[in-house]
């Protein structure tokens, strides 16, 4: 509960950072097919980060890139200062990296409650033994990260679904909880890939709040990809915009909306 | 030297025959994605039907004529494995559509416990005959070259032959026509291909009586190589090994599959198991096919397990 | 025909599809759609509007029979088509008679190629080589992008892709009536257009007729003839896509219009509780 | 009065086929027994249990048939290895004497060690002993095996490792060269097998297989070319079943039968007069009475009926006994010549007389031959080399007293 | 009506936590504990003990073993026969060759070896998925049957392959009777079932359904799939080994490698499909299904005092065996587990329909 009233009771002091991921010379292909070809761009500290670009642009090939689910062909990969040419889900995690997929990828066998509690497992340290036997520092932890998971689930108004395994959720509520599972891990930058879709307006506008608000409160960088334009500009601090794989634009909201490249490859009229 | 040939003969023969077993397994699973367990029962059925059907027949119709009794014998079988297909659809599959894959694996469990108990009460549990006149005895080749000559098993050679010939049809079969196209949209996603119209009621009583045709053909020639009993339906264990190292998916696999099994197995067998005890052919063709997987997951021709987020 | 028996008032037009107070369970226990009654003119588009959860799928799910391999059932009420009751034939059925739904959530042929996965579509019309080639060539002219990934496996795709994927294959069916569940979803907005072009060139052209679930509330009312709102499982608001789009409660919840101007995203309010009309 | 008779049986599964006209033959002499009178006016009930060749449907059976009323089970055949093993090990506690005529662990013939396991007749020790005597035989002396070559393709379990340890030390003896070869169960892939053996050319192979596998076996060793004459097959692989509808392919195996299991004797008339004329034979279709498993079946019955018939005696004629009486039945069993030829089993089986420390009693087995259509005797009556087996059974059955803890029994004969 | 948990409020997320967090359940449980230790003993019949509870609770753990792996960690095993074969083997010679240490370590001992070579062969499962990998496992099974059988170390030389063990005793106390017996086996199975329970509702537990729904999610959340897969493959082996020496010490008496053959892998397989993948209870339901369905069916033409020849009627019982498995797949794909659960849902709302 607290998390939330604090998040609202905030004010809305954000300072934008210094630059905590670079992305230098990325080129992803697969077999023939070049989803990626020579892409920089930089993510600062605190931003709402959008990318846009037509389908199959490569949005969602340079989210797995930045987290380690594809390794690049070439380009390095450089967050919080460490340079890395080959990252891994894993270190990508450990280093504050959590993120939401477009095509739904939850754990469909498992409870609302025990998908989100998952995304608190790099934080959980008991061991099997304590585990097994259900020791008291086994409990105890265990319902110190429950109560965390509990005000994420207040937050996405998803308490009925509690204990409902996932997979029996209708399209937009598997959404909610896979962005709760991301916010579990308490990230420092946080990949959103079309969080929105399947949502309406309203749904839309709570869930631009609570980025907002994730962002303002604990300074969570937020690199976000939306094709409600609406929604990425009016949110977002910078947008880079990819078509075919390659970057042709990258500026504030503002100037993106009038870069004739964009216009002609992706907004088709200008917003 | 002749020794060698002699041993990797009979290992590519017994190959081609897990093969005629695997292509069931292969047929099935393409074309529903499910992994049938049944597949060894559904042999033991046809090849008891066919045992007893020729000798049934020619006893009821009073005649006295191998080929005819074969010939109708098979097609009564062909009949039993038609309607075997048909209530399987009705009963089982219809009901389970769109559900899990170890559910379905499940269900072709049961089937198979319920397809080998009809079939014992049915045609009996005695070893039976099947005998459609396969040539028995052996023939040396190349005397000349080499020292009593080189054993070739006609019965094998022939069975290797219409293994190959089914193989081949089926393959093609998949390959080319809208039907082998729907059925693999089938094995990807019930829901969907439901959703744009394919039946799959007829699709699955299709399938499943091609499978049941392929296991009469497997039934008839093991059948008459070894006899026809209950064992049949555990002989499929062979055939494992052959659809994972061929890839569960792929038809041709079946057959690259079984040569190299049967190759190896029986390699392995004549000149690794004497140093360590012998009997080691059946794990040992298993840990081919691991090794094998190690490099390639999802078998040598098989389809890649997509995994993109 | 049948009268509709539709309890509130009726869209004109003779009636194509008719759902007559369906209540559909899952599992045998857990009830979703308390009682939802909704018609399809013939030619007309109708969209289904709802917040996440309310039943829209469910609904379409339970029309094109598609429900039952989701272990739901539709125990009360009727569902009548061009006429005929239509809760138990098959899906394949249903495709012969010429209604195709399309999926949410993709659901295409993961190892097929895209033009694999386009050309299943086309199972039921058992066309010519040729003829098969021209509708092809039609789906390939409403998505260009699919044409250039026609031989790319298509679990390896995009979503978009995908999506324009599920969209074509159903077209390839050449229905005479296609159930749209999100069809906007995951598209970027020219093609978001452009699909509800193609909706509206299909619907005057060749009257086919859809029935869209659709959370792009702004764009499917632009659309749409008629609009359906359903609210936990009931059908809250009905009327005229005109009637709702000017409805106070539609513009605030559904399109996100406050005293006549769009809120900027940035200074929206963060919706503690929704406040429901008739709940 | 009653006294029950528990059957172990198999009549599904890969061993079917010999399970079949075993679990017949064994019923059959009971009803007949029964159509006589009963043993001393004690009537047999009895009831089958399938154990599918299962060792846990076997313990399953065994458990629930222990406590059959009046006075127990009588005494188990529990018609497997597998299961025989692990009913051993219950059967001290529960005071069951198992029966295991022609199989099970061989040096149980020890009965200082094994008080409760009667390997009657003979064990698979025996059966391999007799085997290379009768080849001795057809070289003209056991001298003639010095630097032949003698193989053994068996199933690979305890069933078929049992002769292993005889054969090695008759190797060892007689100067030939042992050659096993382990098939994998079931047994239908015996191709490689079979190439090895035309490869290093043994002068015989002895065959101890079961259900499909031998079929299969004598099927290869035609596909290689192998003479038939010179395979001997354990008793289990040498029912008519297993070679009938193979013909002449098997023409010239040797099977070894622990009895003279091809004659037919009064017992056989007996049966159908007054069993299957009125209807109530077990084979119903009524093809494999007087075929080697049956009699086999009935001689397993008939050994257990004399068994309880000799603790009458003791323990009071007329009456039911407990299964520890049978016990001691077993081992006083003396069935003499006129004994067996007043059962009509004359020609059948040799006399046979057991004792605390020898449980098997007297050990004759015979060889028959297949000649495409019938068994056919060929060879007189053979036994052990008790010069050979005894030490074995000695130095076996010490080990298992010394693993499990048993002390010995004192036997005063 | 019954069946409510009106009233009963969770107040704190320990109370939530519980296993059986409805009070009806805990007292049930309670009482099928108190049966099954106080009364069952004494009033069962031995046959009843030694053949039908004994190996039901036995088969169960191996059953709970397994579903770690395949039902919760999703890798489909069919080697858990040889897995079961490695605890028993490995306690026979700890019993054998080191005899002064006590039946109980004995049996651990057994389940730490099942669990070294349960985790060898779970190496594969990090590349190689799904019924490729339950294939690639038979590799296991076949090997180590092979093993026992062919080289003589393992069995002590004994001629035949077989083994027996020696007199059991534990706590001092001599472990004759089935009664003993069974409540030895009995402990056990309540011990490692809580264990499981724990470590599937626990930290580990979620890492492992994790992996088993979608690794590659998984994976970005920062679980390591070699991590959650080895430990997986070590836990369920653990427990299958400690079930497979209590099946062999506790059951057979003595034994060959035929009875942790193929058959036992698929039969273990089937019992937690039937059962409930991933349900812990679920493993005890398709035990029982799996080992009582077959007695009572077996059983059914003696009640009605119909003589069906012992061959007709294993093949009838096989025909219903099967049409049942199919039958309760039908009626729910997730197991038994899930009708039970279904069947409380509807329980809690009745006497309404929805
Ligand atoms: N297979 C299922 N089993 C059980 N419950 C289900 C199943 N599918 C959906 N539900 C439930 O039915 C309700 C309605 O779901 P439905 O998918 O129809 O919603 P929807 O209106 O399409 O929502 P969305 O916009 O999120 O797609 C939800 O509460 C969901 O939890
Ligand atoms: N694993 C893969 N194998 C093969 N091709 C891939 C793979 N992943 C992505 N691609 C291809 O790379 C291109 C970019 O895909 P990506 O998913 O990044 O697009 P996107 O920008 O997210 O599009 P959308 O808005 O439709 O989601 C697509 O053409 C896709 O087909
Ligand atoms: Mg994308
Ligand atoms: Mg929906």
């Amino acid at each position: 509960m607290s998390m939330m009233n604090e998040i609202e009771q905030s004010a809305t002091t954000r300072q934008i950072g210094d630059v905590i991921l670079e992305l230098q010379n990325i080129s992803l292909s697969f077999g023939g097919v070049k989803a990626l070809t020579d892409i920089s761009f930089n993510v600062r500290e605190h931003e709402i980060r959008a990318i846009i670009g037509p389908n199959g642009a490569g949005k969602s090939s340079m989210l797995n890139v930045i987290n380690g689910v594809y390794t690049p062909q070439q380009g390095h990969v450089s967050l919080e200062g460490a340079t890395f040419s080959r990252m891994t889900p894993r270190r990508a995690a450990e280093m504050g990296v959590a993120r939401t997929f477009q095509n739904l990828a939850l754990f469909k066998g498992m409870s609302v409650l025990d998908n989100i509690m998952t995304g608190r497992n790099l934080r959980m340290k008991s061991g099997v033994f304590a585990q097994a036997f259900r020791m008291g520092s086994a409990e105890r932890e265990e319902i110190a990260h429950r109560e965390y998971v509990e005000t994420i689930i207040d937050f996405l108004e998803i308490q009925a679904y509690r204990k409902t395994p996932v997979g029996r959720l209708s399209y937009g509520l598997q959404k909610r909880v896979d962005l709760g599972r991301a916010l579990a891990m308490e990230p420092r930058l946080l990949l959103l890939d079309e969080p929105m879709a399947g949502m309406n307006i309203e749904e839309k506008q709570d869930m631009s709040r609570f980025i907002l608000d994730v962002n303002d409160e604990f300074g969570t960088t937020i690199v976000l990809i939306e094709h409600d334009m609406g929604v990425v500009m009016d949110i977002s601090d910078r947008v880079v915009v990819l078509d075919y794989g390659k970057k042709i634009g990258d500026g504030t909201p503002d100037e993106v909306r009038q870069n004739a490249d964009v216009i002609r490859a992706y907004l088709g009229v200008a917003h | 030297m002749s020794f060698f040939l002699e041993t990797l003969f009979g290992g590519l023969m017994s190959g081609m025959l897990y093969s005629l077993i695997g292509l069931g397994f292969v047929l099935i699973f393409k074309a529903s994605g499910v992994f049938n367990f049944a597949q060894g029962a559904m042999v033991l059925v046809a090849a008891l039907s066919m045992a007893r059907f020729s000798v049934w027949i020619p006893h009821w119709l009073g005649f006295d004529h191998l080929i005819l009794a074969n010939v109708l014998a098979f097609i009564v079988s062909a009949g039993v494995m038609w309607l075997m297909a048909v209530a399987i659809e009705r009963l089982v599959l219809r009901h389970l559509v769109n559900q899990e894959a170890t559910t379905l694996l499940m269900a072709t469990l049961g089937i198979a416990y319920f397809l080998e108990g009809s079939g014992q009460i049915a045609f009996g549990s005695s070893v039976y005959s099947v005998n459609v006149g396969m040539p028995k005895e052996p023939a040396f080749i190349l005397d000349s070259v080499f020292q009593g000559g080189l054993l070739i098993n006609l019965e094998d050679l022939t069975a290797a032959l219409i293994s190959a010939l089914l193989v081949a049809g089926l393959a093609l079969f998949f390959q080319v026509t809208a039907t082998g196209r729907a059925l693999r949209a089938v094995a990807d996603d019930h829901q969907a291909a439901q959703s744009i119209g394919i039946p799959l009621n007829k699709i699955w009583v299709i399938v499943w009586t091609v499978a049941g045709l392929v296991a009469l053909v497997a039934g008839i020639i093991w059948g008459s190589k070894f006899g026809v009993q209950f064992t049949l339906a555990t002989a499929t264990l062979r055939a494992l090994p052959v659809v994972i190292l061929g890839g569960l998916t792929s038809v041709p696999g079946a057959i690259i599959g079984g040569l190299l099994i049967g190759v190896g197995e029986k390699l392995s067998e004549v000149y690794i198991g004497p140093m360590v005890g012998g009997g080691i052919e059946i794990w040992f063709a298993y840990v081919l096919a691991l090794v094998f997987l190690l490099f390639r997951p999802q078998g040598l021709f098989g389809e890649k397990i997509i995994d993109r987020v | 025909m049948t009268a509709t028996s539709s309890p509130s008032l009726s869209p004109s037009g003779a009636v194509l599809l008719d759902v007559n107070g369906i209540e559909v369970i899952y599992n045998h226990v857990i009830l979703v759609l308390k009682g939802v009654s909704l018609v399809v003119p013939e030619g007309k588009i109708v969209a289904l509007l709802g917040a996440n959860g309310a039943g829209k799928t469910t609904t379409l799910r339970a029309i094109s029979n598609l429900l039952r391999a989701e272990r739901g059932h539709v125990t009360k009420g009727d569902i009548t088509y061009r006429g005929e009751r239509i809760e138990s034939l098959s899906p394949a059925d249903l495709v012969q008679r010429g209604v195709v739904q399309v999926m949410e959530g993709r659901h295409c042929f993961a190892h097929l190629s895209i033009e694999d996965n386009l050309l299943t579509g086309a199972y039921t019309r058992q066309l010519s080589r040729a003829d098969l080639a021209i509708a092809l060539e039609r789906v390939y002219a409403y998505f260009p992008r699919l044409k250039q990934r026609r031989t790319s496996q298509a679990g390896y795709t995009s979503g978009g892709e995908q999506q324009m994927c599920a969209i074509g294959r159903a077209l390839m069916a050449q229905p005479s009536m296609i159930l749209l569940d999100e069809p906007s979803m995951g598209l970027a907005p020219q093609i978001v257009e452009e699909i509800f072009e193609i909706v509206r060139d299909l619907n005057q052209r060749e009257r086919v007729s859809f029935l869209l679930a659709e959370q792009n509330t702004n764009v499917a009312l632009r659309y749409a003839d008629y609009g359906y709102i359903l609210e936990n499982g009931r059908v809250m608001m009905d009327g005229t896509a005109e009637d709702l789009a000017a409805n106070e409660d539609v513009k605030e919840f559904y399109l996100g219009i406050s005293s006549g101007a769009r809120k900027s995203f940035k200074d929206t309010k963060f919706y503690r509780r929704r406040k429901r009309w008739l709940a | 009065d009653e006294q029950f008779v528990p059957l172990l049986t198999y009549r599904t599964g890969s061993f079917a086929p010999l399970g079949i006209p075993w679990a017949d033959g064994k019923m059959d002499y009971l009803k007949l027994v029964n159509a006589r009178g009963g043993i001393n006016g004690v009537k047999i009930i009895f009831e089958e249990c399938e154990t599918a060749y299962a060792t846990d449907r076997g313990v399953e059976c065994y458990e629930r048939l222990k406590a059959h009323a009046p006075t127990g089970a009588s005494a188990y055949d529990p018609q497997s290895t597998g299961i025989t093993f692990a009913v051993s090990d219950k059967a001290p506690g529960d005071k069951e004497p198992i029966l295991t005529v022609g199989y099970g662990l061989s040096q149980s013939t020890d009965g200082s060690v094994f008080p409760w396991n009667f390997p009657l007749l003979g064990t698979y020790w025996t059966a391999a002993d007799i085997m290379i005597q009768d080849i001795a035989k057809k070289e003209g002396g056991m001298d003639k095996l010095k630097g032949k070559k003698i193989a053994l393709v068996y199933h690979d379990s305890p069933y078929g490792k049992e002769p292993i340890p005889l054969l090695q030390k008759r190797a060892q003896l007689l100067g030939f060269e042992f050659l096993p070869y382990p098939v994998t169960a079931p047994g239908v892939e015996q191709k490689s097998t079979w190439l090895q053996i035309r490869q290093n050319k043994p002068d015989y192979v002895l065959l101890w297989s079961a259900g499909i596998m031998t079929p299969t076996a004598l099927r290869e060793a035609q596909g290689v070319g192998y003479p038939r004459e010179k395979m001997y097959g354990i008793w289990w692989a040498g029912s008519e079943g297993d070679v009938k509808d193979l013909g002449a392919v098997a023409k010239g195996y040797n099977v070894i039968t622990i009895a003279n299991s091809v004659a037919k004797g009064k017992v056989h008339d007996e049966l159908k007069a007054k069993v299957y004329d009125k209807g109530d034979g077990t084979d119903t279709a009524g093809n494999t009475v007087g075929t080697l498993a049956h009699t086999r079946g009935m001689i397993i019955s008939m050994l257990t009926v004399e068994a309880i018939r000799t603790a009458q005696e003791k323990y009071g004629k007329g009456k039911s006994v407990t299964p520890e009486q049978v016990r001691w039945g077993l081992e006083h069993l003396d069935l003499t010549q006129a004994r067996l030829d007043e059962i009509g089993f004359t020609d059948i089986m040799r006399p046979v007389k057991t004792s605390c420390s020898n449980h098997t009693g007297d050990d004759w087995a015979r060889i028959v031959q297949w000649d495409g259509a019938k068994f056919q005797l060929v060879s007189d009556w053979y036994r052990s080399d008790k010069a050979v087996i005894e030490p074995l059974i000695k130095e076996a059955a010490a080990k298992y007293a010394k693993d499990k803890n048993v002390t010995p029994v004192t036997c005063t004969d | 009506m019954f069946y409510r948990e009106n009233g009963q409020f969770k107040t704190t997320y320990r109370a939530d936590q519980q296993i059986f967090p409805i009070r009806q359940d805990r007292v049930f449980m309670a009482v099928l504990l108190l049966i099954a230790f106080l009364v069952v003993p004494f009033l069962a019949s031995d046959y009843f003990l030694k053949a039908i509870l004994i190996p039901f609770l036995i088969l169960s753990l191996a059953a709970v073993g397994l579903n770690i792996l395949v039902g919760y960690c999703g890798q489909i095993s069919l080697g858990s026969g040889a897995f079961m074969a490695v605890g028993a083997y490995a306690a026979w010679n700890i019993a054998v060759r080191l005899p002064f240490v006590p039946l109980v370590f004995q049996i651990l001992i057994g389940g730490f070896f099942a669990t070294l070579i349960g985790v060898l062969f779970g190496i594969p499962s990090l590349r190689i998925r799904g019924l490729y990998l339950a294939v690639a496992t038979l590799a296991a099974q076949f090997f180590v049957d092979w093993a026992f059988l062919r080289i003589p170390f393992f069995t002590n030389n004994s001629s035949s392959g077989s083994v027996s063990i020696p007199a059991l005793s534990a706590f001092g106390l001599s472990l004759q009777t089935a009664s003993a017996k069974y409540l030895f086996v009995l402990s056990f199975v309540v011990v490692f079932a809580l264990v499981a329970k724990n470590l599937v509702r626990g930290a580990i537990g979620r890492e492992w359904m994790a992996i088993r729904d979608m690794d590659v999610a998984a994976a970005v959340i920062g679980i390591r799939p070699m991590h959650a897969k080895l430990t997986a493959f070590a836990v369920s082996s653990f427990i299958v080994g400690v079930a497979g020496a209590l099946w062999g010490f506790l059951h057979l008496g003595s034994w060959e490698p035929l009875a942790f053959d193929l058959n036992r892998s698929f039969q273990l397989l089937f019992m937690v499909i039937i059962g409930g993948l991933g349900s812990i209870v679920g493993s005890f339901y398709g035990a029982a299904f799996i080992v009582l369905i077959p007695v009572f069916l077996n059983r059914i033409p003696a009640w009605f005092g119909l003589s069906i020849a012992v061959d007709i009627a294993t093949h009838i019982e096989q025909m219903i065996f099967g049409a049942l498995i199919v039958f309760f797949l039908i009626a729910e794909p997730h197991g038994l587990a899930r009708l039970w659960t279904i069947g409380k849902e509807k329980l809690r709302i009745w006497p309404f329909p929805h």
